[in-house]
Parts: structure tokens; C-alpha cells; sequence
């Protein structure tokens, strides 16, 4: 009898409860993802590079005595700079080729690998980590579950619901599709194309920073730590379709939750494994993703 | 004659058509490339020298793997981020033959060729109902889910992969090859290697070749023309898949083991580096990309640990000023000399 | 208002416009016509800013449009009516018709409300359809898709290519119907059609092209320039 | 005379790249002090490093380079098992031979042993041996569980140590294998809790090891819980970044600082005075394998491999971890091994197990 | 003669068959229950207005999307679940109305593909100079469709007109029985048009011929027979003459003004 609370309380909570808190960091993640990806459908490969980025910004100013709050805040806003940048910089110079997707994939490839060694470069190989800035936790469901991921999950859901609100609720999100869909008509109804794409692109890459700084104190921070995520992301991405946000949370949510229960029957390395052919599978069923419209790349 | 491409058709221009043309320079190309090798055959030897036979041979390895890579994006515009895997699985499945056995390269071919095949059906199943960037996700996956299965199978040996693979003979009949000989083995490779691009580019230039291209260009109008777009792809994708898995194959015979990092991204990565560089669609230029690249990592290499950010920021330069890759550049601009000016481009 | 000066255009290496003149007045419908290929929509996206002119003047009241990016110019007041419709994939019909409103950024929320509700009135086929994929649309509804868009701006000039193209009887005449409201109102338009009879109906003068130039020029209701208009076009 | 030409090849990119800068420093301080001594029988030391990306397929051309164009005598540094089985097969090939200082895989003295390659480090198995010993003794009722990460090496040192801890009486409560680069181990935490035990061993590896101890101390989980595990969970490299929640940790190792060796304080001393740092354990066996050489060559007289190869086995030598002795079986150094554990941001020695107890038999075959 | 068409039940050597054809998406029923007969040789043509499902019938038809209900039969075959290529190879080729190219391909690599499928199957791994039968058929096009110009240039860099005839060619590429083009002469000038409706009328005979088409004067003069379709039903159906004079289809399509 005992046993079965023991089970629930020491095992199946703590991996929904935890599983959860993972799901909101791999959301986080995905959004600047999606909203590259699926606005502009180029294939952001530096994406996870970016996120480094932002916690090396991150730590750099905690390095020189900003708090971790106000870095929060400053994190994106530097990032959003550089974001633009890259797009006016590289991006744009071969988005208007006839393959862009591919042009696209393989220069933010190319970035990818200059950026991490550069990070080497800089930073050094090892391994920085931050200090909690919320220590203690508190029980949950008799669960012990420490206080930054709840922090965390609360802004990471409000965050989530901004951007929605940005995306969907304004014109941009339209406007932004046709710019990268047919350059000449959207510009010939009015649409500063070369500015929309550099301003969303620098929208995506500060949502990385983002999400860099605010899961540093949990997963600390190296040249390669863009990797851990990068797969999984792009893997909510699909699953829940391009551009679309709800889907990326959906989809999030649903895959990590996968991931925590399933890593208590087959060994945990099997779990990236399963979740890739759980994205293959949707995309047999539902090539669009879960929450995809057709007509995009 | 040239001149005449572009007026009113006749039988004699019909054969000279822009196509035509390209295809031309390029096979001019794969003559001069042929030329290069051996003249290097031939200073090597003089300086009776082991180290850069083994490693052009090695640069010819990997340049098998990315004309594979090549076959599927410069021609069916699929990108596959994955081609590692077959690679790798050509590389330890001639490994396995070779060591545990019988140490016959040809027995180790045909086995090869066979279970890439088996296995790129499968795959190509899988990834050809993709397009575009789902299929460069797909085949990623694919090849990371594999490469982290034989990166724990103990039967494979497991993150150490599989030493010993013997020295070899390959035998001709009437003579035969050691595979220790680095002068030899690396003749019979360039020969092998080449041999593999004439075949593709044969296909290139076959109603199969034009159709494939067909696809890139417009997926949705080819069943209407009375071709199934899907088992096209699906043929070329196995091709491709046995293309990179013959080079694999030859792998353990040059360097005598079989390692996981095969199949890693870092080596797909590479081949499709390798490929830009090159210049997509021509199948000679990643044979010279990849020629480029393995030189410029030896070099750099030694000079500095950083040499990543010298391959990225070369990779970036090139995608964006010359996104055809050097010998694409170099056949745009001698065609455009050939023919008449008059053609947008 | 709209004039061109001895326009050339080229696409990399082959010259397509080779030295065209024309304008456009005041409350002018001006139709453009001439075989295929002659250069017809080169002229209109030379006009819209998406070829640069290699040579000659075009002018938009005064400001020179040469160099002016394609925004600009519409913000100028210039309205595309393209050929082929380029409807947005990936856009509903309604997305589709809000970005006609950015035309006008200065227009408050309840006005564009309005005016979408007024075009919707013209178009009510659009309104049965305004949550489908612009691209699902039949052919013929694409085509009032992409002139419902530029009516849901505020143009001071319009450049239809080839409207009718592809549209039911009934539609045309509704096209038309729509053009000559616009023409009552004042509103000059510069008009490639192929069904030249009935586009010189509506039209004041006419420009032919033939190889990049124009051949021919005339009054749409002088019955002799007619005559050799219809000499030019039907071979 | 002239000099005599020792290639490195050992990851200085990657993500190996940490162990590689303690490899390279090791190196290059022994050849500092020996050339400055008047090299090896009046022969100076050259070095030639190349970076392997700790990378079989890019060690090996590497390996091939420096024995075909530069000539090199002798060959080290390789860290991860991969790179070190390859390069051996490399050397075999072309007749010379190799040493590890870093890699710990039983199997390279095991089945996979060599002709051509020696260990001067410590393997799996005597790390094993050692802090199982330990634990027998300072923790009786140990109860178990072990956390690993998911790769043929990772197990097979949890393994190791399983089989020495339960000889030892120790008692398995549970056990885990998390991805290699793992981004969160909390969903493994419910499973630890639950089995209660009172000793944890992990065997996972730099980046990853940060995020288990910061994780694990983010979840309170490391209050009453002895922590343990390999040699190279905690080193030099990953410690500043986990602070004070690497405290505690102990582990069975052939090096630590504070050994109260007279070499080892000059060693301590001068290599700090060098690079800024402190050595750990794979500074001090790269430091030792140059001595290792030295000692052989002088034995042997000359640089012919086959000469070099019978003075190496069996040979005797000093190093800052004083002294070692290569069983000629399997080319497998001998030495003291030590359980140490991390106090205030440094290893202090707990125990010591003497060279014999700490190796067990000799299962080489090959020669 | 067009009294023997005035209903789709009555026989006659019919190439095409299509019964009770339906595809709805979502809500929207674009075809509805559409049933008709093409006899071999005529010149059939479909007009309604737009969106009444014209289109998408060819999309029916030409297997490029599945019906919910009906059966398509070609000779007397039931082809309803084969594929487009299945179909092409049983002599049933389309063009589009949106044009549909390749367009980064050159003219006479266009044409080309579309012709190959005149060879036997076995051709496609040999060298091009093997497809005699294509390259002739391709010669013949480019003259026939006045693409000489143009012959090496990208199908992309062709004007609106051109690509359509372009278009037109690719349908015809493989002599198939049965043709179906959606608004061919849609954007073509006036002299072009005159040609292509020549064009058409050539086929007649030994080509069946299923047009869609906006141009009234055009399917008035080649029209054997004439099906009307509006919001996804069959209207009506019958010669030119009764279908023009029938005041359904005038206050459904043709509008008030009846100059054509
Ligand atoms: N992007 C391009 N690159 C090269 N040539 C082009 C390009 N676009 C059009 N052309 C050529 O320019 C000429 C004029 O094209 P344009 O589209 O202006 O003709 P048009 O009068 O609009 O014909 P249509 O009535 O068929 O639309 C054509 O011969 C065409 O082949
Ligand atoms: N894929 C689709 N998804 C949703 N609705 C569609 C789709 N395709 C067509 N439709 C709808 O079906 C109806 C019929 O479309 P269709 O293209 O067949 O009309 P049509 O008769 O060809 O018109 P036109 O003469 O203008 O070409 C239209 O209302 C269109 O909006
Ligand atoms: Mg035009
Ligand atoms: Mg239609």
C-alpha cells in the first residue's frame, strides 16, 4: 500500500511535475524557432548558437555586477540588435535566391559552427555556471520542487502568451508571411519587406537570448550547450507546425512529458529517439505539423 | 557551332541546348581532375611518400560521401543532413565482412550494396514523404538515432568501434592490390571513385537524370507528365545511400578500423560542406570540395585549434558570394562566354 | 500624372523595353494592349518598381519613380492590379485583403474596418470565402482577391494587368462595371487587357506595343485610330 | 645531436579540449626541465602536438602525419579510449610506439591490449578497487545507487565498481543511465529518493556532471547523501563552475595534489608557477610518461622500438606520484592509488591503497 | 448531330464517363453529384461561372485528388483510384489553369520531360539520343506552338502568354486520347487565341477534347457539346445553340450582355 504512494509521490509527480518544468524550457526554446522558421520559413541551424549567446551576454553581466533581474532585461534587448545584424548582414544577402531554404539552412549552418568556436575562442571550454537567483523550493503534491523552476514556469508561460499575442493579434504576423512569400507584391502593397525580415529575425534571436539567460542557473553554460536543445526544439517545432504557437507549446509540453514518464520503463537515452519517430510519424499523418496550415515550406 | 545555340532549333543545336553546354565543362572538369590526381600520383611516388597518398585517398573517401549528398540536393534539391548514416553503415558492415568474414573486398562490396540498399528503402521511405526542410530534419534525426544506437551496442564495439580490420588484397585476376600499398591503393580508389562519378553522371544526363531534376524544379507537375515524382525519389535516394556507402566501405580498408564519429553529424556536416564548397549540382565539384577542405583542415589544423571558425567563416563567405561553389562559378562563367550573350542570367 | 520618358528596361542581357513613352492624366483610362511577349507587364512592373529602368524617366507627379523601392512607390499612391493575381499562399483571404490596408498606414482601425466591409459589399463571393486559404480560391476569385486588395487601400493611380483574365462573362462585366465606377470617380487607371474590344469601351486613350515600343497611339473613341489598332494587334 | 621528436595528438578542440590543455601543459613542463637537464642522452626534446578533436577518424591521419613526415620517435596524449585503440593500431602499423595519460579503459591493457601502446595512468578498474576499499571501511552499510552515463564506457565503469563495491559488501539500491549530455537529471531524483539510499556513485563527465551536482543540490538531494564516483567526474576543469556543490565528493584516483611526495610539491609548484593552474591527475601522468620515456630511452640506449619496448616493460620510474612500475604483461603502469574528496575547492588524500592491491591480474593476451 | 448528346445516359462509343462525381472541402461541396459524357473525338466543353468547380472536376478526372463519391471511367475503365501518371500512360493528359511549369528550366528541357513519356519505360537509363520518338515530338511542338525564339530560354522568363502556350504544349507533349485544358486561351492575345482555338479544332477527331473555358466565342464556334456547371452541380448540358439560348445559364453565367 505504502509502496503505491511512495510510487506516485517519489516517481510518477516528481517526473510530470519536473517534466513540466522542462517542457516550459524546450517551449521557450522553440518560440524564437518557430517564429523564424515559420514566419519567414528560414531554418535557423545557429539558432541554438544564439541561445548560447545569450547566456554568455548573460553571465558577462553578471561578471561585471549587473544583477540577475536586470540582465533578464537586458539580455534580449542586446540580443535584438545582433539578431538584426545577422540578417541584414548575411541572411538577406541570399534570401532572395531562388533556394533560399536551403541557402538559408546552410548559412545559419556556417554560423553555427563559427559562433560555438568562438565562444571556445572567448570563453574558454569549461563551463560557467550562474547562482540560483531564487534558492529554497517548496513542496508541491508532497514533491520538493524548488522555487526558480516555478519562477521560471510562470514567466516562461507569460512570455509564451506575449508573444501569441504579438504574433497573431497584430498584423505583423500576416504582413511578415507575405514579405517572405512574394517579395515584389508585398512590397507593392506597402510592406517594408527588408525591414520586416530583419525585425522578426532579431525578434527570434532575442527570444533565444531569452531563453538562454533565464535557464542558465539550471543548466549552466558552455560553448556547445546550444546542442542539447537544438534537436528537441526543432522537433516541437514540427510536431506543431510551423509558425504556429500554440502548436510549439502544445507539442512541447506533450513530447517532454513523453520523454520524463517514458525514461521510467526504456532507458533514458532511448527517449530522443522515440520522440524523433513520434515527429516522423505526425508528419506522415499530418504533414503540416499538428497546428501547421499548408501552403508554407 | 557553339554560337548557334540559341537560334531557331534544328537538329544539329538541338544537342547544343544550355544543359548540354554545362554538362560539357563539367565533364572537362572531371578530366582535369583525373589529370591532377595522377600528376600528384606522380610526385608522391617520386618522393616515395606514405602520409599524403593515405590522405588523398581519405579526401576521395569522403568525396564518395558528399557527390552522394550532392546526387540528392543538387539534383532532387533535397538536402539530407543525415548521409552519414550510410556512410558509416557502409564502413562497418565492410568492416564486419572484412574482419569476421572473409577478408575479400569484393565480397565486402556486394554485401554492402545490399544492405544499403535494404536499409535506404526503408529510409528513403521514411524521408521522400518529406520535402524541403522536413527532409533535412528527417534524415538528421534518422542518422542521429542510428549513430546513438551502434554508439552503445557492445556487439559493435561501442564507442571505440572496431579495430583490426586486416590489410587486404583485392584481387584482379591477374593481379592484385595491396591495401597497404599507398600508391596502389590509391590509384585503385581514384579509379573507384571516378568510376562512380561517370556512372552518375551518365544517369545526370538519362531521361531518369532530367526527370529527377524535374522534381527540383516542380514536384507537383511531374505525375502529370506520366511520372511517379515518389519512386523517383525513392530510387535516387537509394542510390544516393549506396554512393556514400561504397566510400565507406573503402574506409576501414584505408585506415583499418571503423569508429561511431563515422556516422555523426560531424561527418554529414562535413559532406555537405564539402558540397557548397564544391558547388552543388555539378558531382565533380564536391570531389574537389572535398580535396579543398581535408587540405585546408590538415593545414590549419596545425597551426590552430580554432580552425573551425577558418572552415565556417570560408563555408559562410562562399554560400553567399558564390552560392554554385567553385566550380559552379567557374561553369557559369565559362559558359557565358561560350554562349551568345543575349540569355537573362 | 504618371508619365514615361523614353523608358528601357532590360532582364539581365535581353533589352525588353526599348525606349517606351506614354502617360497617364487626370481621370484617364488608359489601355495598353499588344501581342504576347511584346512587353506589356515589363512596362507596368518598370512602372511599379520591381525592374529598374536601364534608361529614360519615369515620373509620379513630379517625383521620379526610377530608383524609388516598390513600397515607396505604392505609399506614393500607385496601385497594382499584377498579372498571374500573385495571391499569398499560406494567407486567408482576409490576411490577403488587410495588407492592402498598409497602403495607407495613417488610417485609424475603424476606418479600414469599414472599407474592408465596403469591398466585401463588391465582392461578396470573398466574404463567403474570407477565412479560406487565399491559394484554394477558384481561379476567378483569386482574380477579385487581388483587386479587392488594392481597393482596400487608398490609390491614386491604379495599374491593372490583364483583370478579366480567366473570369466568367458575368464576372467581366462586373470588372468592368467596377472600372468604370472608378473611372466616374475620377480615378486614372493604366490598363493592359487583351480583350481589347471590350476594354475600349471603358478606355479614354490607347497605347499598342509591339517588340518593346510603341507602335501605335490613339483616341479610344476615334473610329480610325480603332481601325489601326485592330490592324497592329491581329496581325 | 639531433633532437629527439615526440608528437601529441590530443584533443585541443571539442569537448575534450579541457583535458587536452592539462595534457599539453604536462607535457611541455617535463620537456622544459629535461631539455634544461641536457635532454635525453644529450638529445633534445622537440614536441609536435596536433589536435585530434578527441576523434578516432581525425587522429589517425594525425597519428599517420607525425610518424610519416615529421618522423617522430615516440607518440602520446590521446584521451578519449577511441582515439587511443585507433592510434595504437596507427603505431602498430608503422612500428613505433605509443603511451596514454588519460584514458582509463580497462580494455586498452585488456583485451584490446598492444604490443605498441602503454599506460602510464591508472585504469578504471584500480580507481574502482581503491575507493570500493574506502567505502568498505568508512561507510559499512553502504546502500547504493548509481548513476551513469549512457555509452559501453559509462557502464562499464559503474560496472567496475558494482563488482568491487558488493565484494566489498556494499548493497545496490538502484540504478540509472542518463543520456550522455543529458540537459536535466531531475526526472531521475523521484527514483533516488525512492530507493533511499545513502551513497550515490556517477561516473558521468564534465558539462554534465555540473548539471547533476547543481541540479542535485538545486533539489536538496545532496544533504544526506555521500557522493562518489570516477576520477574524471570532477576535475580542475568542472569544478569552478559547481562551487561549493562539488564539496564532499570522493573518488579513487592515481593523483592528487596535496600527495605528500616531494616531487609532487616541486612538480605542484613549478607547474603553477607555468600555466596559473593546478595540475590534476592528467596533468601529473602526462607530466610522469615524459620521465616514462626518458627512463627507457636511457635504459635502452637508442630509439629503435623494438630496443625501447623491452626496456619500457617492467621499467621503474619517478614521478610526482611517486613511484611507478610498467607490468611488462600488459603494458599496464602500476602505482599507489588514492581516495580522495573535495574540501573547500581542492582534493585532500583520505586513504591510500598500495600499487599491488589496487591492480588487479594481468588478462592481456596478445604478447 | 448534338441531338444524340441532349442526355448524359445515352450511349454512344463515350471515351470519358464520369458518374456522380462529388469532393467537397470542409463545408463547401465544390463538386456535387456531376455526371457526363465525353464521345471520342468531340470537343466537349465545360463553362460555369467561377468557382462553380470546373477546375476541380479536372482534378477529379485527372486523378490529382480523390473523389468522396463517384466513378471516373476512361474507355469504358474504371480509372477512379489511379494516380496522374497511371492516367497519362492511358492516354489522359491536363494542363492547368494556374500555369504550372518547370519554371528554372529551359523551354526545350520543358518540353522534353513531357514527351518522354512517349518512350517505353525501359529508355529512362539510357541516353537521351535514344528518345528519337521525344526529340521529334519536340521539334514538332516548339514550331507548332511558335516557341522558336525562345526555344533555350527558362520557362520562368517567358511572358504570361508564352508560358501559357507553353503550357498547352507540355499537355499535348504525349499525343494523348483524351485532353483536358483549363482555360488554354486564358491571357493570350486576341491573334493567339484565333490560333490556339485553330488549334484545337485540328485535334478533333482522333484527340478528345475537354475544355474549360471563359472565352463564350470561342466555346460557342468549337464546341461539340457544352456542360454547364455552377456552385459544384451539373446546370445543364446540350449543343452550344440550346445551352446559349437556355436562361438558366444566362442569368448563372453569361450575364446580360451577350457580345461574345
Ligand atoms: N524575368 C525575365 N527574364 C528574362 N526575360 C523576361 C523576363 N520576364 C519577361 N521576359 C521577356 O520579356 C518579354 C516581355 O515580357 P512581358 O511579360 O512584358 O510581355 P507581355 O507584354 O506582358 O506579354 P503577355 O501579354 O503574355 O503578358 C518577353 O519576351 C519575355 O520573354
Ligand atoms: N483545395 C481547396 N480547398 C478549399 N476550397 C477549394 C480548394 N480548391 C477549390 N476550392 C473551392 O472550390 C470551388 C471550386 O473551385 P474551382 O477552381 O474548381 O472553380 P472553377 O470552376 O475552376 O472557377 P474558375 O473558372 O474561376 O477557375 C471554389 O469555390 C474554390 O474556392
Ligand atoms: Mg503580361
Ligand atoms: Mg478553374
Amino acid at each position: 500500500m505504502g509502496s503505491v504512494i511512495d510510487a506516485f509521490q517519489f516517481v510518477y509527480a516528481p517526473q510530470i511535475i519536473n517534466g513540466l518544468s522542462i517542457g516550459v524550457a524546450v517551449v521557450l526554446m522553440a518560440l524564437g524557432l518557430t517564429i523564424i522558421f515559420g514566419l519567414l520559413d528560414v531554418i535557423n541551424m545557429a539558432h541554438g548558437e544564439f541561445y548560447a549567446l545569450g547566456a554568455y551576454v548573460g553571465i558577462t553581466l553578471l561578471a561585471l555586477g549587473v544583477g540577475f533581474w536586470v540582465a533578464l532585461v537586458l539580455v534580449p534587448l542586446i540580443m535584438a540588435p545582433l539578431g538584426y545584424m545577422t540578417e541584414r548582414l548575411f541572411i538577406q544577402r541570399v534570401f532572395h535566391q531562388r533556394d533560399r531554404h536551403m541557402l538559408t539552412l546552410l548559412l545559419t549552418f556556417g554560423l553555427a559552427i563559427v559562433l560555438e568556436d568562438v565562444y571556445k575562442l572567448i570563453f574558454g571550454p569549461q563551463p560557467y555556471s550562474v547562482d540560483m537567483p531564487i534558492g529554497g523550493g517548496s513542496e508541491i503534491m508532497g514533491v520538493f520542487f524548488p522555487n526558480y523552476r516555478l519562477f521560471m514556469m510562470a514567466i516562461g508561460v507569460l512570455i509564451i502568451a506575449l508573444v501569441w499575442l504579438v504574433v497573431y493579434k497584430t498584423r505583423l504576423g500576416a504582413m511578415v508571411r507575405a514579405a517572405a512569400f512574394d517579395k515584389n507584391m508585398a512590397s507593392s502593397l506597402g510592406v517594408p519587406v527588408s525591414v520586416v525580415y530583419a525585425g522578426t529575425f532579431a525578434f527570434g534571436v532575442a527570444l533565444a537570448g531569452l531563453a538562454g539567460i533565464m535557464l542558465a542557473p539550471i543548466y549552466s553554460v558552455f560553448p556547445t550547450m546550444g546542442k542539447d536543445f537544438i534537436l528537441m526544439a526543432f522537433s516541437v517545432v514540427i510536431v506543431g507546425g510551423l509558425g504556429s504557437i500554440k502548436g510549439a507549446l502544445i507539442a512541447g509540453l506533450f513530447l517532454t512529458q513523453i520523454q520524463a514518464l517514458s525514461s521510467l520503463y526504456i532507458s533514458p537515452s532511448w527517449s530522443d529517439p522515440l520522440v524523433f519517430a513520434i515527429m516522423v510519424l505526425v508528419l506522415m499523418v499530418r504533414p503540416q505539423g499538428l497546428f501547421g496550415r499548408l501552403g508554407h515550406a | 557551332m557553339l554560337e548557334h545555340t540559341t537560334s531557331a532549333p534544328s537538329r544539329r543545336v538541338l544537342s547544343q541546348q544550355p544543359e548540354d553546354i554545362a554538362r560539357n565543362i563539367l565533364r572537362r572538369f572531371a578530366y582535369l581532375f583525373i589529370a591532377l590526381a595522377l600528376l600528384f600520383t606522380v610526385v608522391a611516388y617520386v618522393a616515395n611518400d606514405v602520409f599524403f597518398f593515405r590522405l588523398a585517398t581519405e579526401a576521395l573517401l569522403y568525396g564518395g560521401l558528399a557527390m552522394g549528398v550532392d546526387l540528392l540536393l543538387g539534383y532532387a534539391g533535397l538536402l539530407s543532413l543525415g548521409h552519414a548514416l550510410f556512410f558509416g553503415l557502409g564502413a562497418y558492415v565492410s568492416a564486419l565482412v572484412l574482419k569476421s568474414m572473409a577478408p575479400s573486398f569484393w565480397l565486402a562490396m556486394v554485401i554492402t550494396i545490399l544492405i544499403t540498399t535494404a536499409v535506404g528503402l526503408v529510409a528513403g521511405l521514411i524521408a521522400i514523404r518529406a520535402r524541403g526542410v522536413y527532409f533535412a530534419l528527417i534524415t538528421f534525426g534518422l542518422a542521429e538515432v542510428v549513430a546513438k544506437a551502434v554508439y552503445n551496442t557492445y556487439e559493435l564495439g561501442g564507442s571505440d568501434g572496431i579495430m583490426g580490420v586486416p590489410i587486404i588484397e583485392i584481387s584482379f585476376g591477374f593481379f592484385a592490390i595491396n591495401s597497404n600499398d599507398p600508391g596502389a591503393f590509391f590509384l585503385f580508389v581514384l579509379a573507384f571513385i571516378m568510376g562512380l562519378y561517370f556512372i552518375l553522371e551518365a544517369l545526370s544526363r538519362s531521361p531518369f537524370g532530367r526527370v529527377v531534376v524535374a522534381i527540383k524544379a516542380n514536384e507537383d507537375r511531374v505525375p502529370f507528365l506520366g511520372f511517379s515524382a515518389q519512386t523517383y525519389k525513392l530510387l535516387i535516394f537509394v542510390i544516393a545511400a549506396n554512393v556514400a556507402a561504397l566510400s565507406g566501405a573503402l574506409y576501414p580498408v584505408l585506415r583499418g578500423f571503423v569508429s561511431p564519429e563515422l556516422l555523426f553529424f560531424h561527418t554529414s556536416g562535413n559532406a555537405v560542406i564539402t558540397v557548397v564548397l564544391g558547388g552543388i549540382g555539378t558531382l565533380i565539384g564536391p570531389l574537389y570540395g572535398s580535396v579543398i577542405l581535408t587540405a585546408l583542415k590538415s593545414i590549419v589544423g596545425s597551426y590552430t585549434e580554432h580552425h573551425l571558425i577558418v572552415i565556417g567563416v570560408l563555408f559562410m563567405i562562399s554560400v553567399i558570394f558564390f552560392p554554385t561553389g567553385l566550380i559552379g562559378y567557374l561553369k557559369t562563367r565559362i559558359q557565358l562566354r561560350i554562349e551568345r550573350p543575349g540569355r537573362a542570367v | 500624372m504618371l508619365e514615361l520618358r523614353d523608358v528601357n528596361t532590360h532582364y539581365g542581357l535581353s533589352h525588353v523595353l526599348q525606349g517606351v513613352s506614354l502617360s497617364v492624366e487626370p481621370g484617364e483610362v488608359v489601355l495598353l494592349c499588344g501581342r504576347n511577349g511584346v512587353g506589356k507587364t515589363t512596362t507596368i512592373k518598370t512602372i511599379a518598381g520591381w525592374v529598374k529602368p536601364s534608361a529614360g524617366v519615369v515620373q509620379f507627379n513630379g517625383a521620379s519613380l526610377n530608383e524609388m523601392e516598390s513600397d515607396r512607390i505604392c505609399r506614393l499612391g500607385i496601385g497594382l492590379v499584377p498579372e498571374d493575381r500573385r495571391v499569398f499562399p499560406g494567407l486567408t483571404v482576409e490576411e490577403n485583403l488587410q495588407l492592402g490596408v498598409l497602403q495607407c498606414p495613417r488610417r485609424s482601425r475603424a476606418e479600414s474596418r469599414q472599407i474592408l466591409s465596403q469591398v466585401y459589399d463588391q465582392f461578396p463571393r470573398l466574404r463567403e470565402r474570407r477565412l479560406q486559404m487565399g491559394t484554394s480560391l477558384s481561379g476567378g476569385e483569386q482574380q477579385m482577391l487581388a483587386i479587392a486588395r488594392v481597393l482596400v487601400g487608398a490609390p491614386k493611380l491604379l495599374l491593372i494587368d490583364e483583370p478579366t483574365e480567366g473570369l466568367a462573362p458575368i464576372i467581366v462585366e462586373e470588372i468592368f462595371a467596377i472600372i468604370e465606377r472608378l473611372k466616374s470617380e475620377g480615378m486614372p487607371i493604366l490598363l493592359v487587357e487583351q480583350n481589347v474590344h471590350r476594354a475600349l469601351t471603358v478606355a479614354t486613350r490607347f497605347y499598342a506595343l509591339e517588340r518593346g515600343q510603341v507602335v501605335l497611339q490613339g483616341n479610344a473613341k476615334s473610329t480610325d485610330d480603332r481601325e489601326a489598332l485592330n490592324k497592329v494587334i491581329a496581325v | 645531436a639531433d633532437p629527439i621528436k615526440i608528437g601529441v595528438v590530443t584533443p585541443l578542440s571539442g569537448t575534450y579540449a579541457s583535458l587536452g590543455q592539462q595534457v599539453r601543459w604536462g607535457i611541455e613542463l617535463a620537456t622544459k626541465e629535461i631539455n634544461a637537464a641536457g635532454g635525453i642522452m644529450g638529445r633534445q626534446v622537440e614536441l609536435l602536438f596536433e589536435d585530434e578533436e578527441a576523434n578516432p577518424a581525425v587522429a589517425t591521419p594525425k597519428a599517420e602525419k607525425l610518424f610519416q613526415v615529421e618522423k617522430v620517435d615516440f607518440l602520446t596524449g590521446t584521451v578519449n579510449s577511441a582515439s587511443t585503440l585507433a592510434v595504437g593500431q596507427v603505431a602498430e602499423r608503422n612500428d613505433r610506439l605509443i603511451a596514454t595519460t588519460v584514458s582509463f579503459s580497462d580494455a586498452i591493457t585488456g583485451e584490446r591490449c598492444s604490443p605498441n601502446v602503454f599506460r602510464v595512468n591508472a585504469k578504471a578498474g584500480q580507481q574502482s578497487v581503491a575507493l570500493a576499499s574506502w567505502m568498505s571501511q568508512s561507510i559499512p552499510d553502504a546502500k547504493v545507487f548509481y548513476l551513469g552515463p549512457d555509452y559501453e564506457m559509462g557502464r562499464s565503469t559503474v560496472q567496475a565498481f558494482k563488482t568491487a563495491a558488493e565484494n566489498k559488501g556494499a548493497k545496490t539500491v538502484g540504478e540509472v543511465f542518463a543520456p550522455l549530455g543529458n540537459k536535466d537529471y531531475s526526472p531521475f531524483f523521484g527514483q533516488i529518493r525512492a530507493a533511499r539510499p545513502n551513497v550515490m556513485y556517477t561516473s558521468v563527465a564534465g558539462n554534465d556532471t555540473v548539471r547533476l551536482f547543481n541540479q542535485l543540490f538545486e533539489y536538496g538531494l545532496n544533504r544526506n547523501l555521500t557522493i562518489v564516483g570516477a576520477s574524471g567526474t570532477v576535475t580542475s576543469q568542472n569544478m569552478d563552475a559547481m562551487g561549493k556543490n562539488s564539496e564532499g565528493f570522493t573518488t579513487g584516483v592515481g593523483y592528487s595534489v596535496d600527495l605528500d611526495i616531494p616531487a609532487n610539491k616541486t612538480f605542484v609548484k613549478s607547474f603553477q608557477e607555468a600555466y596559473k593552474a593546478l595540475p590534476d591527475l592528467y596533468g601529473a601522468d602526462s607530466y610522469g610518461v615524459m620521465y616514462f620515456y626518458k627512463a627507457a630511452v636511457e635504459k635502452a640506449q637508442s630509439t629503435e622500438t623494438a630496443k625501447v619496448r623491452t626496456a619500457m616493460e617492467g621499467l621503474e620510474w619517478e614521478t610526482p606520484q611517486g613511484t611507478k612500475t610498467m607490468r611488462a604483461g600488459d603494458h599496464q603502469a602500476m602505482q599507489d592509488m588514492y581516495v580522495t574528496r573535495v574540501q573547500d575547492g581542492k582534493f585532500n588524500v583520505l586513504s591510500k591503497v598500495d600499487a599491488k592491491d589496487a591492480l588487479g591480474p594481468d588478462t592481456c593476451t596478445r604478447f | 448531330m448534338s441531338a444524340r448528346f441532349n442526355s448524359s445516359t445515352s450511349d454512344g462509343d463515350a471515351i470519358l464517363d464520369v458518374q456522380g462525381l462529388s469532393v467537397s472541402f470542409g463545408a463547401l461541396k465544390a463538386v456535387d453529384q456531376v455526371s457526363f459524357r465525353a464521345p471520342r473525338g468531340k470537343i466537349v466543353s465545360l463553362i460555369g461561372p467561377n468557382g462553380a468547380g470546373k477546375s476541380t472536376l479536372f482534378n477529379l478526372v485527372s486523378g490529382a485528388i480523390r473523389p468522396t463519391q463517384g466513378e471516373v471511367l476512361l474507355n469504358g475503365e474504371r480509372v477512379t483510384a489511379l494516380t496522374p501518371n497511371q492516367l497519362l500512360h492511358k492516354g489522359l493528359s491536363r494542363s492547368f489553369q494556374i500555369t504550372k511549369l518547370f519554371f528554372d528550366l529551359s523551354v526545350i528541357e520543358n518540353l522534353r520531360l513531357a514527351a518522354q513519356a512517349l518512350e517505353s519505360g525501359g529508355r529512362a537509363f539510357q541516353p537521351l539520343s535514344r528518345s528519337v520518338h521525344a526529340r521529334q515530338r519536340v521539334d514538332e511542338l516548339i514550331i507548332q506552338f511558335g516557341l522558336e525564339e525562345k526555344v533555350y530560354e527558362l520557362a520562368g522568363y517567358l511572358s504570361h502568354g508564352e508560358q501559357r502556350r507553353l503550357e498547352i504544349a507540355l499537355a499535348m507533349a504525349s499525343r494523348p486520347k483524351l485532353l483536358l485544358l483549363d482555360e488554354p486561351t486564358q491571357g493570350m492575345s486576341h491573334a493567339d487565341t484565333l490560333e490556339t482555338a485553330g488549334l484545337i479544332k485540328s485535334l478533333a477527331g482522333d484527340v478528345t477534347v475537354l475544355l474549360v473555358e471563359h472565352d463564350v466565342g470561342l466555346v460557342m464556334t468549337l464546341s461539340d457539346h457544352v456542360v454547364v456547371m455552377t456552385q459544384g452541380k451539373k446546370l445543364t448540358e446540350g449543343s452550344p445553340q440550346d445551352v446559349r439560348a437556355n436562361p438558366a445559364v444566362q442569368s448563372a453565367y453569361f450575364g446580360e450582355r451577350q457580345d461574345a
